[in-house]
C-alpha cells in the first residue's frame, strides 16, 4: 500500500484518497473552438513520467496537488492547491450571438 | 530402533530427538480413515512418517504417489484434504485431536489409484499436447469434459461455512523476515540501535536452519547457537516476535502481508530486512519424485524437529558439505547410510567428510544417482542406481544399485528470494557459486544470510549484524557502533552443483513435481519454439503449480540455457508474484466491512412493515406491506397521496449548505440555471452536467439568505457533487463555503390534499396559507417543537411540504406527524409509490430516465439551460451539441391499445428493425388508469401525437403515442393549491 | 428514580435502541437521554480502564467553519492553538477540535451542560453591516456526527483491527486528532487523557463519525473489542475515569487547566 | 486417445516443429510494420496475409511474444454488450473465435461456459434488461433471469437475502466462453510466421520517420527500417507510442489486476460477474479459479501487484461464494489497460497518414482479438475504415459522438 503525504493530515495509506486526474488548464472563453474544447474534455496527456495530479483525502474532503511519477509510482511532492491556484478566477461574459 | 515402537510410531526416535514435539501429549487423528497417533507439535506428515505412512497424496497429471520432499511446506507433494479444506500442507499443519485427513487427487484408494493408468499413456501426452489435438470438428467439447474431469487437486464443499478470520495493522521501524541466524543477529543489532523491531518467523521456535542443520562433527553446536541468539532476542523489549507467522508478500512502501493463525496482519515498516534463507533444490533423475526420495534438509527436519527416523537404509546424493551433515545425522538416528554418491570429482576433506569416512560409509566421488528404483505401485523406493559421471548430465558404465528405502538429495540451494522479487529486486546468476544472487535492492529493503548468498556461519552472523545496523540507520536510528563490513569468503561457492540434472531415456526424471514435467517436456517445448523462459513457462506450465517454481525455476532455466546454448548469466528466472505462500481467501477477506446508513426513521419503517430497498449505502422503504401484496400496497399508497395525505422519508436526499458572498455565483457556475436573482424564501430547480454536457445530478436550491443556499442532490449523487464542488472551488477561489449536511438532516415529505391541514396541527410559527407560503416557497420554522427547514416542492404533484430537521430529532418528527395525521388517516408511502407519482407528474429520475451520455436537450430540458451565462460546467459542450442534430429525444407516452401490457423499463423503441431508443419508465397509472411512461425515440417521432413501436416481451411490437407532459394535473393546480 | 425513556425525548441517540436493549439506565441531558450506566457501575469502571465504549451522542456539540471562523471563536474567548488536527481544551472542559485551518468542531464537557455551545450558537448571526464581516458559518455537528468515547489500555490494539493509522500510545499522544477511515467509514479520533481518578493512566479516545452509520459503527467496534473483553459502558464510568472538579460542574470555570494537546 | 498424438508416442525422437521462425536481422524495408506482437498485432498480421496477400510484414515488440495484456487477461469471450455498435462488433469476434482452432490447426481450448452478470440493485437490473433487449434484437443470446433460475443454473452461488447486496437477477449470456489466451496469439503467430511474416521480439520502437504528414519509417533499438504503413497495437502503452508519432489519445493507462487459486476439483462451470461487487470469476480447465475485479484507482504504467486489490476482491468473492474461505490464492498479477471516456476502443486512422491505430481496449481487448485483427487488416490494406469500426474512430470525440457503453461498464471483462 502506497503512502500519500496529505498536506493537511500527513502521511496516510493511499486508500484514504481518491485520484482526481491530471491538473489541466481549461481553455477560457465561450468562443473556444469545438476541437480545442474536445481536446480539453476528452484527450489525455497520459504522460509516462512525472505528472501533476489532483488528489482528495476522503475523510476530510481535502483536495490537493501531488507530483507523481506514473512509471515508478513515486510521489515526489504534495502541496495545497492554493500554491497553484492563488487568485480568484473570473469568466468573461459571453459576446452577443455566442457561437454554437 | 525397535525400542521406539509404540512411542508415537514405529519410526519415532528416542527422547534426545524432536525439538517441536511434546511426548507427554499424544494426539490421535485419522488419515484415510485409519487411526493414527502422534505427539502434540507433530505435523501431519511427521506423525504419518513416524507411523511408516510415506504416501501422502497423488500428483497433478500422472497421479503418481507422492510423499515428503522438504518438510517445510515448500512443495505440493504433501497437499492433503482436511474435511472441507482442500490443499493443506501436511508437512506444516500441526495435528489436532480427531483431525480427519485424506489424500487428494485419486480414484479408488490413495495406494491404488485407478487414475494412475494415465501414466501408461504418458508418452502419448507430450508437452502442450492439448494444443496439438482435440479440436477437429468441434471434438474439444468432448475431450474437454474428460480433461476437466481430471483437473484440480482438493475438493470444496458447497455447504462449508465461512470461518472466523480477521486482520490487524502492525507498525515497526525495522521488520526482519526470517528467524534464522542472519535474521536473529539483524534483529538484535537493529534493536541495539534503538529501533522498534518486529521479527517474523514461520516456525514455532527461533533459529531457522540452526534448529535442524549440522555445523560440524558434533551434532548440537548449531542448536546451541540458535538458543543463545533466541535468548538474546527474547531479552529485548524492543523486539516483538511473531512466530508461526508467514510473510506472504511485499507491497509498495514496505507494506508486508503476514499470515498467523486465522489473522491477517498488514505491517508497515520503515526498513525491511529479508533473512528468508534459501531453498534446497532437488536433483533430477528418474523417479526423483517418489516417496522415500527427499531433500537432505527434510530428513534432518524429521530427525531433529519431530524425532522421526526418515528411513531404515539410506543413500545420500551429495554435492556439498551439508550432505555429510545429513549422513552423520542419519547415522545418529539409526539409519544405515549405504553410500554417499557425490557429484563432485574431488570431495574436500572437511571434518564432516572425515567423520563420514570414519563411520565406514563409502563415498563415491564423481558419481550420480541415475534412478531411484521404484517399489510396488511406486509407493516407495527399493534402491538407488549410481553410475560414474561421464560428462555434464551423463553417466556411463554399469550402474551400481544400493538397496535403500530413503534417498536424500543434498546437491544445492537457491535463495528464498521470492519476497525480494516482489519488492523489485533484480537477481543475477553467479557462475562461481552456480546460484542466482540479489544484485540491486530497492530503497529501504535489505537482505542478509543465505538469501543474499552468504552461507559461512561466521559471515552470516556478521552480515546479520551489519545489515541490522544499516536498516536501523535507514529507519533513522543511529545508536550502536557500526559493525564491520563482511569481508572474505561468504561460503556460497561449493554449496550448489551447476548441473544436478541426469535425464533418463525412460523419463520420469521430473523437473517440476507440481506439474509432472520431465526434462524432455522442457527440451521439446523449447524445440517447438518456446525458447524464452516466459514462453516456456506458459507453454509447458513449468512453475505454474502450487509451489510456484520454487524447485523448478532454476532447473528450467538451466535446461533453457543449455538447449539454446546461451549463458545463464544472460537469462533470468520467471517473475515471482505474490503471494510467497498461498493465502486463504478468508485471510484476505477478513471481517468484511460493509458500511450501512440508516435514516433517523429507519426502525419506524420496520415497525410499520416496510420492505426495504438498497439506495447506495442507505436503506429506503420500497413500500409498506407484505412482499406478495406489493402491487396492491403501491397502488393504495399512490391513491392515499392523491386523495388524502401520505408521508415519505426523504432523509437520504443529499443536502448541501452553500454559504458566502459568492454563493449565487458559485451555483451559476455549477448548475445550468441562473441563481443571482433568485429571491430569498424561494427554491429553484438545479441541473448539473459534467464537462462533456452529460446530466449527472439534479435537485432544488433553496435560498434562505442572500448568502445561503440549501441545495438538495440525489441520494447516490451527493457525495460526488460535494467533492466536485470542492475541487472546482479549489481552482476558482470564490468566497463561498460548501458543507455536506446530508446526514445532519432528516427529512420527510408530507403530501396530499390534506397535508396542510395535518401539518397545521404541529406547525404554529409558519403561515401555511397558499399566499403566505406559495408553491416553491421555502421557510424556516418549527414543527412539533423541532427547528425545521420547510420546502414547498412538488415532486409528487400534490400540495406538499418537505420538512428537514436535525437528524437526532427526525424520529420525533415522524412520530409527531403520524400522530397529527392519525384522524386524517395519514399513510406512509415508499419509493415505489413515489416513482409512480412523479411519473404521473412527468418528472425524470437521473440515472433511470437518463444514462451516462444523456445531455439536457435529449432529455427535453432546454428550459433548464440559462442563456448567455459567462460559464457553467458542461455549458460549452451543450452549446456544441445544440448545434448538432439530436440522435434521440425523451418523450412522455401512452399506449394506443389500452389493453396492451405495460412495457418494462428498457424495452426498446424500434423503427424498421433499427433501435431508436428505449422505455425508461412505464407503469399503469392508478390515478389515470392507463399506461404512461417515458421513452427515448427518434427526434422525428418526438412530436406530440406521433406514434412509435415498442418491442415488448416475446418480441411483440405495440404502439406508443407521444403525449404532452405532465400526464397528471397539467395546469398544476393541485400542487399549487 | 423513575426510568427515563429515550424514545420519549425529542433528541434521540442514533444508537438508543442498542443501549436500551443492553439494559441501559438513562439520564436526561440536552433534550435527550444519555446512557448513564448498565446497572453495574463498579464493573463498568474496571471495564473503562481495560476497554470500554460509551455513547455520548446526546451531549451538546457544534462546529464553525469557513473564512473568519477561528478568529471569531477566539474573539468569543475560545483558546484555540495554531496547529490543525489538535484538540484544544477549554476552561469549562469543552474541547475545540481544529480539523483544518478554518474549521472547528466543538464538543462539550462530559457534564453536558452545553453553556458555551449554546452561547456560541446564539451569538452567531449573519449580521446586518455590509460588506458583512466574515465570521465563518455554523455546522450542525450534533446531528451530522455520532459521538462515542472509547477508553482503556487495550484501545490502541483494538483500533489496529479497524484503522490503518498508528494509534499506539507513544505515537498518538493526548491532544492529537486523526481524521481517517475506520471500519471503511470516515471518522474523527481525538485522544484526550485527563488525570482523573486513575491519574491519567487510562487513555481516552473520542470518536466522531457519520450519524447515519452510527449503528453500523457501534456494531463494528463491539465486534473488534470482544477479543479484549471490551464492553459497553455508561457515561458515569467515563465521568469517573476523568473525574475532576471542572468536569463535574455544568458551568465553565474549573480549576483543572490541563490542555488536551 | 486421439490419433494426432500417436506420432508423439510412437516416434523414437520427438517430432519437434518450430511454431515460430527464429529471429533474423531486420530487413531495410517492409510494406507494413506492426508495432506490438500481442494478440491484436499478430491477428492483424495473420489476416493481412490470409485476406489480403500481404506478407512483407514485420511485427515488432519490445518484450517477448504476446507477453503484454495477451498474457495477462482472464480469457473471457462474450458479446453481450449494451450498444448495437458494441454487440455487432463483438458478435463477429465470437463467430471468428469459434472457428480458430481448426483454422490454426492449433487448439485454443475455446470453451463455452455461460456468462452471468449479476444484478444487486434496481439500476443494475435495468441495465441488465437493457443489454438483454439489445442483444436479442441483434440476434445475440442473452436473457434477464431471476433468482430461482440463477440458483438452478449455478448452484454454487449464495442466493440468500442475509447479505449486504442480495442477488436480484442476472443477465444470462449462454455463449459466454473462455479460451487459452496464449494459444490464440501463438496460433496467429505460427500461421503468419509460416507465410513469411517476421516477428521481432526484444525490438523496441524508439521513433517514427514522418515526412509531410505521412509515416515512412520506424526507428528501433536495432536501427531504422522503412515502411509503407504502420499499425500500432500496443494496449497499455498506446499513449507512449502515439506520442512518438506526434499525436495524443483519449486514454488513461490504468492497471488491471487478476489472481488465481490453487487448483480445485471442478465445481464452477460458469463465468460469474458482479458489477456492483466488482468481482468476476471462472474456473479453468486446470481447476484454478481465475478472478479479477475493477481497474486500479489511479493511472500507472506498471504491472506491480497490490494487496488492497486482493483484499477487496476476496471480501466480495466470499459474499457470492461463502464456502471458499479455506481455499487458497496462489498467484496475482497485473496488466495495463487503456481506459477511454466512453469505455469503447479507438480504432482506425490517425492524424498521421498511413499510420493506423488499434487502442483503447480498456479491459475487453482479448475478446476482440479476431475481429479487430481482421478489420484492422482490412483498414490497413484498403485505407478505408469498415462500417463495423466506424463508431470507434478517434474522430468521434471531436464530433461529440461517444459510444454509449458507459452504462454497462463497471466491470466488464
Amino acid at each position: 500500500m502506497k503512502i500519500m503525504n496529505c498536506p493537511l493530515n500527513g502521511p496516510r495509506n493511499i486508500s484514504e484518497f481518491v485520484w482526481g486526474g491530471e491538473v489541466k488548464a481549461m481553455p477560457s472563453g465561450t468562443e473556444v473552438s469545438p476541437r480545442d474544447w474536445a481536446d480539453y474534455v476528452f484527450i489525455e496527456n497520459n504522460i509516462a513520467g512525472v505528472v501533476r495530479e489532483w488528489w482528495c483525502h476522503v475523510p476530510t474532503s481535502f483536495w490537493f496537488i501531488a507530483e507523481r511519477n506514473t512509471v515508478t509510482d513515486e510521489i515526489i511532492r504534495t502541496y495545497p492547491a492554493s500554491e497553484v491556484f492563488n487568485r480568484r478566477v473570473e469568466f468573461a461574459a459571453p459576446a452577443k450571438g455566442e457561437t454554437k | 530402533m525397535t525400542s521406539a515402537i509404540g512411542l508415537g510410531g514405529v519410526n519415532r526416535l528416542p527422547e534426545s530427538f524432536g525439538r517441536l514435539i511434546d511426548r507427554k501429549r499424544p494426539v490421535g487423528f485419522t488419515f484415510e480413515g485409519r487411526e493414527v497417533e502422534g505427539f502434540a507439535g507433530d505435523t501431519i506428515a511427521a506423525a504419518l512418517a513416524a507411523n511408516d505412512q510415506w504416501v501422502l497424496s497423488r500428483s497433478f497429471k500422472y497421479r503418481r504417489p507422492r510423499g515428503i520432499l522438504t518438510m517445510a511446506g515448500q512443495d505440493s507433494n504433501t497437499l492433503v484434504q482436511i474435511g472441507a479444506e482442500p490443499n493443506v500442507l501436511a508437512d506444516r499443519r500441526v495435528i489436532e485431536p480427531a483431525l480427519g485427513v485424506m489424500g487428494q487427487n485419486y480414484d479408488g484408494s490413495l495406494e491404488a489409484d485407478r487414475g494412475n493408468i494415465i501414466e501408461l499413456f504418458g508418452r502419448f501426452l507430450p508437452v502442450g499436447f492439448y494444443y496439438k489435438t482435440f479440436y477437429k470438428r468441434g471434438s474439444w467439447k468432448f475431450w474437454e469434459k474428460i480433461i476437466r474431469g481430471r483437473a484440480g487437486l482438493g475438493r470444496v464443499d458447497l455447504a462449508a461455512h465461512h470461518g472466523y478470520f480477521d486482520k490487524q495493522y502492525l507498525f515497526a521501524d525495522v521488520a526482519v523476515v526470517g528467524g534464522g541466524p542472519a535474521g536473529l543477529s539483524a534483529a538484535l543489532q537493529a534493536a541495539e540501535a534503538g529501533a522498534e523491531v518486529i521479527l517474523i518467523d514461520e516456525w514455532p521456535i527461533l533459529g531457522g536452519s540452526l534448529c535442524y542443520a549440522r555445523l560440524g562433527r558434533e551434532g548440537d553446536q548449531a542448536f546451541n547457537l540458535a538458543e543463545k541468539l533466541a535468548a538474546q532476542v527474547r531479552a529485548r523489549n524492543n523486539i516483538h516476535i511473531l512466530s508461526d507467522a508467514t510473510c506472504t508478500g511485499w507491497f509498495a512502501d514496505n507494506w508486508l502481508a503476514i499470515v498467523k493463525g486465522s489473522r491477517f496482519y498488514k505491517l508497515r515498516a520503515k526498513a525491511v530486512v529479508m533473512a528468508t534463507g534459501s531453498l534446497e533444490q532437488p536433483a533430477v533423475f528418474r523417479n526423483n519424485d517418489l516417496p522415500g526420495v527427499m531433500q537432505g534438509t527434510a530428513a534432518q527436519r524429521l530427525i531433529h524437529l519431530y524425532g522421526v527416523r526418515p528411513g531404515r537404509k539410506a543413500v545420500v546424493l551429495a554435492a556439498n558439505d551439508d550432505a555429510y551433515g545429513v549422513t552423520l545425522d542419519l547415522g545418529d538416528a539409526g539409519c544405515e547410510v549405504q553410500a554417499v554418491v557425490d557429484l563432485r570429482e574431488q570431495v574436500p576433506e572437511t571434518p564432516m567428510v572425515h567423520a563420514t569416512r570414519g563411520r565406514g560409509v563409502p563415498i563415491l566421488a564423481g558419481y550420480a544417482v541415475t534412478e531411484a528404483i521404484a517399489g510396488t505401485a511406486k509407493l516407495g523406493i527399493l534402491g538407488a542406481a549410481a553410475a560414474r559421471i561421464a560428462r555434464e548430465g551423463e553417466t556411463d558404465g554399469a550402474a551400481t544399485v544400493f538397496e535403500c528405502d530413503l534417498l536424500c538429495m543434498s546437491t544445492g540451494y537457491s535463495p528464498a528470494g521470492q519476497i525480494l522479487h516482489h519488492a523489485g529486486t533484480r537477481f543475477t546468476y553467479d557462475h562461481a557459486a552456480s546460484m542466482f544472487h540479489p544484485a540491486i535492492l530497492p530503497p529501504h529493503v535489505f537482505a542478509a544470510g543465505s538469501v543474499n548468498g552468504t552461507y559461512a556461519m561466521e559471515a552470516v552472523l556478521a552480515e546479520g549484524k551489519r545489515i541490522g545496523w544499516a536498516a536501523a540507520q535507514d529507519a533513522g536510528f543511529a545508536g550502536g557502533a557500526e559493525p564491520p563490513a563482511v569481508t572474505g569468503d561468504r561460503g556460497a561457492v561449493g554449496q550448489t552443483h551447476a548441473w544436478p540434472i541426469f535425464p533418463h531415456k525412460a523419463g520420469k526424471d521430473f523437473v517440476d513435481f507440481d506439474e509432472d514435467l520431465q526434462v524432455k517436456d522442457l527440451v521439446n517445448g523449447i524445440a517447438d519454439g518456446y525458447d524464452d523462459i516466459e514462453l516456456l513457462k506458459r507453454y509447458s506450465t513449468v512453475g505454474m503449480g502450487p509451489s510456484q517454481g520454487r524447485h523448478s525455476a532454476v532447473a528450467a532455466v538451466r535446461v533453457l540455457a543449455k538447449e539454446t546454448a546461451s549463458d545463464l548469466a544472460t537469462l533470468s528466472v520467471t517473475t515471482q508474484r505474490p503471494p510467497y505462500v498461498p493465502e486463504k481467501f478468508g485471510h484476505l477477506a477478513g471481517r468484511v466491512f460493509e458500511p450501512e446508513r440508516h435514516t433517523a426513521m429507519h426502525h419506524r419503517h420496520h415497525e410499520l412493515g416496510a420492505r426495504m430497498m438498497v439506495a447506495g449505502l442507505w436503506y429506503r422503504p420500497a413500500f409498506y406491506g407484505k412482499a406478495e401484496d406489493r402491487d396492491k400496497a403501491i397502488r393504495e399508497e399512490v391513491l392515499a397521496v392523491r386523495n388524502n395525505v401520505g408521508l415519505i422519508d426523504v432523509s437520504t436526499l443529499g443536502g448541501l449548505d452553500i454559504r458566502g458572498p459568492d454563493a449565487a455565483e458559485f451555483l451559476n457556475r455549477l448548475y445550468t440555471f441562473t441563481y443571482a436573482k433568485q429571491p430569498v424564501g424561494r427554491s429553484r430547480y438545479v441541473l448539473m452536467c459534467d464537462q462533456t454536457g452529460a446530466i449527472i445530478d439534479d435537485g432544488v436550491a433553496c435560498r434562505f439568505h442572500d448568502e445561503h443556499f440549501y441545495v438538495t442532490a440525489t441520494t447516490s449523487g451527493v457525495d460526488g457533487v460535494y467533492r466536485l464542488m470542492l475541487q472546482w472551488n479549489a481552482q476558482w477561489r470564490l468566497d463561498v463555503d460548501v458543507a455536506n449536511v446530508t446526514a445532519a438532516y432528516a427529512g420527510v415529505n408530507i403530501a396530499g390534499p390534506r397535508s396542510r391541514e395535518v401539518l397545521a396541527k404541529v406547525c404554529h410559527d409558519v403561515d401555511l396559507g397558499p399566499e403566505a407560503f406559495p408553491y416553491m416557497g421555502v421557510r424556516l420554522g418549527s414543527v412539533a417543537g423541532i427547528p425545521a427547514r420547510l420546502l414547498r416542492v412538488g415532486f409528487v404533484g400534490e400540495l406538499g411540504y418537505e420538512i428537514h430537521v436535525p437528524a437526532s430529532q427526525g424520529e420525533a418528527l415522524w412520530d409527531a406527524l403520524m400522530a397529527a395525521g392519525g384522524t386524517a388517516g395519514i399513510r406512509p408511502f415508499g419509493v415505489e409509490a413515489q416513482r409512480v407519482l412523479r411519473l404521473e407528474k412527468g418528472h425524470i429520475i437521473i440515472g433511470q430516465d437518463t444514462d451516462g451520455l444523456t445531455h439536457p436537450l435529449e432529455a427535453d430540458m432546454a428550459w433548464a439551460i440559462a442563456k448567455n451565462k459567462a460559464y457553467f460546467t458542461g455549458g460549452r459542450s451543450i452549446a456544441i451539441q445544440t448545434a448538432r442534430a439530436l440522435s434521440r429525444k425523451l418523450v412522455g407516452f401512452t399506449l394506443e391499445d389500452p389493453a396492451a401490457p405495460v412495457p418494462e423499463e428498457c424495452h426498446l423503441t424500434v423503427r424498421n428493425g433499427e433501435i431508436t431508443g428505449r422505455v425508461t419508465s412505464a407503469v399503469r397509472s392508478p390515478t389515470l388508469d392507463r399506461v404512461i411512461g417515458l421513452a427515448y425515440v427518434a427526434p422525428d417521432q418526438a412530436a406530440e401525437g406521433a406514434s412509435f413501436d415498442i418491442k415488448i416481451a416475446g418480441g411483440r411490437l405495440i404502439k406508443g403515442r407521444v403525449v404532452k407532459l405532465p400526464f397528471y394535473d397539467p395546469e398544476t393546480k393541485r400542487q399549487e393549491m | 428514580m423513575a426510568a427515563i425513556e429515550p424514545h420519549a425525548q425529542l433528541r434521540r441517540s442514533f444508537v438508543y435502541r442498542k443501549l436500551r436493549d443492553l439494559g441501559a439506565r438513562f439520564e436526561t441531558v440536552n433534550n435527550g437521554a444519555v446512557a448513564l450506566d448498565f446497572g453495574r457501575a463498579a464493573a463498568e469502571m474496571e471495564t473503562a480502564k481495560l476497554l470500554g465504549l460509551a455513547d455520548l451522542s446526546p451531549l451538546p456539540r457544534t462546529g464553525f467553519k469557513g473564512t473568519g471562523a477561528v478568529e471569531w471563536l477566539q474573539s468569543q474567548g475560545l483558546a484555540i492553538g495554531a496547529e490543525s488536527n489538535r484538540g484544544y481544551r477549554q476552561p469549562g472542559g469543552e474541547l475545540a477540535l481544529r480539523l483544518a485551518p478554518t474549521e472547528i468542531f466543538l464538543i462539550d464537557s462530559l457534564a453536558g451542560g452545553g453553556a458555551l455551545i449554546e452561547r456560541l450558537n446564539q451569538a452567531w448571526s449573519w449580521g446586518s453591516e455590509r460588506p458583512r464581516k466574515l465570521i465563518g458559518y455554523p455546522m450542525p455537528r450534533a446531528d451530522s456526527h455520532a459521538w462515542f468515547a472509547l477508553s482503556g489500555r487495550a484501545a490502541p490494539e483494538m483500533f489496529a483491527k479497524i484503522c490503518g493509522v498508528d494509534l499506539r500510545l507513544d505515537k498518538f499522544v493526548s491532544g492529537r486528532i486523526a481524521q481517517t477511515s475506520i471500519a471503511k467509514m470516515s471518522g474523527i479520533i481525538l485522544r484526550q487523557d485527563v488525570s482523573g481518578q486513575d491519574g491519567g493512566a487510562t487513555p481516552l479516545f473520542h470518536l466522531l463519525a457519520d450519524s447515519a452509520s452510527a449503528e453500523y459503527f457501534w456494531t463494528c467496534l463491539i465486534d473488534a473489542m470482544a477479543e479484549f473483553d471490551g464492553k459497553p459502558i455508561g457515561l458515569a464510568a467515563v465521568r469517573w475515569l476523568l473525574d475532576n472538579p471542572a468536569l463535574s460542574r455544568t458551568t465553565g470555570e474549573g480549576g483543572e487547566q490541563q490542555r488536551a494537546g | 486417445m486421439p490419433f494426432a498424438l500417436l506420432k508423439y508416442g510412437l516416434s523414437s525422437k520427438y517430432p519437434a516443429r518450430r511454431h515460430f521462425p527464429k529471429a533474423t536481422d531486420l530487413k531495410p524495408a517492409y510494406d507494413v510494420v506492426i508495432v506490438g506482437a500481442g494478440g491484436h498485432g499478430l491477428a492483424a498480421a495473420y489476416y493481412l496475409v490470409k485476406d489480403w496477400g500481404i506478407t512483407n510484414i514485420a511485427v515488432l515488440d519490445k518484450g517477448y511474444l504476446a507477453g503484454g495484456n495477451t498474457a495477462r487477461n482472464t480469457a473471457i469471450i462474450r458479446s453481450n454488450y449494451l450498444t448495437p455498435e458494441g454487440v455487432r462488433f463483438y458478435d463477429e469476434s465470437v463467430r471468428l473465435y469459434q472457428g480458430l482452432s481448426e483454422e490454426f490447426d492449433y487448439n485454443i481450448l475455446y470453451s463455452v461456459r455461460g456468462h452471468f452478470t449479476l444484478a444487486h440493485t434496481d439500476a443494475a437490473m435495468r441495465t441488465s434488461r437493457w443489454r438483454a433487449e439489445v442483444n436479442k434484437h441483434l440476434g445475440v443470446d442473452s436473457e434477464l433471469i431471476y433468482p430461482d433460475e440463477i440458483a438452478r443454473l449455478c448452484p454454487a452461488l449464495n442466493m440468500s437475502d442475509d447479505v449486504r447486496y442480495p442477488i436480484m437477477g442476472a443477465l444470462y449470456h449462454p455463449p459466454g466462453a473462455i479460451a487459452r489466451h496464449d494459444a490464440v496469439a501463438w496460433g496467429y503467430a505460427r500461421y503468419a510466421g509460416d507465410r513469411g511474416v517476421e516477428i521481432h521480439t526484444n525490438t523496441e520502437v524508439t521513433g517514427f520517420v514522418i515526412e509531410n504528414g505521412r509515416v515512412t519509417g520506424v526507428e528501433t533499438n536495432r536501427g531504422r527500417i522503412a515502411c509503407g504503413k504502420v499499425l500500432q497495437a500496443v494496449a497499455g502503452s498506446s499513449s507512449r507510442v502515439s506520442a512518438l508519432a506526434g499525436f495524443k489519445l483519449p486514454i488513461r493507462t490504468i492497471p488491471l489486476q487478476a489472481c488465481v487459486s490453487v487448483p480445485l476439483k471442478p465445481f464452477l462451470d460458469q463465468i460469474i460477474v458482479s458489477g456492483s461487487l466488482h468481482v468476476y470469476v471462472s474456473q479453468s480447465d486446470r481447476g484454478e479459479l481465475v478472478m479479477g475485479g475493477s481497474t486500479d484507482p489511479y493511472s500507472l504504467y506498471s504491472t506491480r501487484s497490490t494487496l488492497d486489490f486482493k483484499e477487496g476482491l476476496l471480501g466480495h468473492m466470499l459474499e457470492l461464494l461463502p464456502f471458499l474461505g479455506d481455499v487458497k490464492l496462489v498467484r496475482q498479477w497485473a496488466g495495463m489497460a487503456d481506459m477511454t471516456p466512453d469505455f469503447s476502443p479507438v480504432m482506425g486512422k490517425t492524424p498521421v497518414e498511413n499510420y493506423f491505430i488499434d487502442s483503447g481496449w480498456g479491459t475487453w481487448g482479448f475478446k476482440a482479438t479476431p475481429v479487430c485483427g481482421k478489420r484492422m487488416a482490412e483498414t490497413v490494406a484498403t485505407g478505408n475504415l469498415p462500417a463495423l469500426l466506424q463508431p470507434f474512430r478517434l474522430e468521434r470525440f471531436y464530433e461529440f459522438e461517444q459510444v454509449g457503453e458507459k452504462g454497462a461498464a463497471s466491470v466488464g471483462h
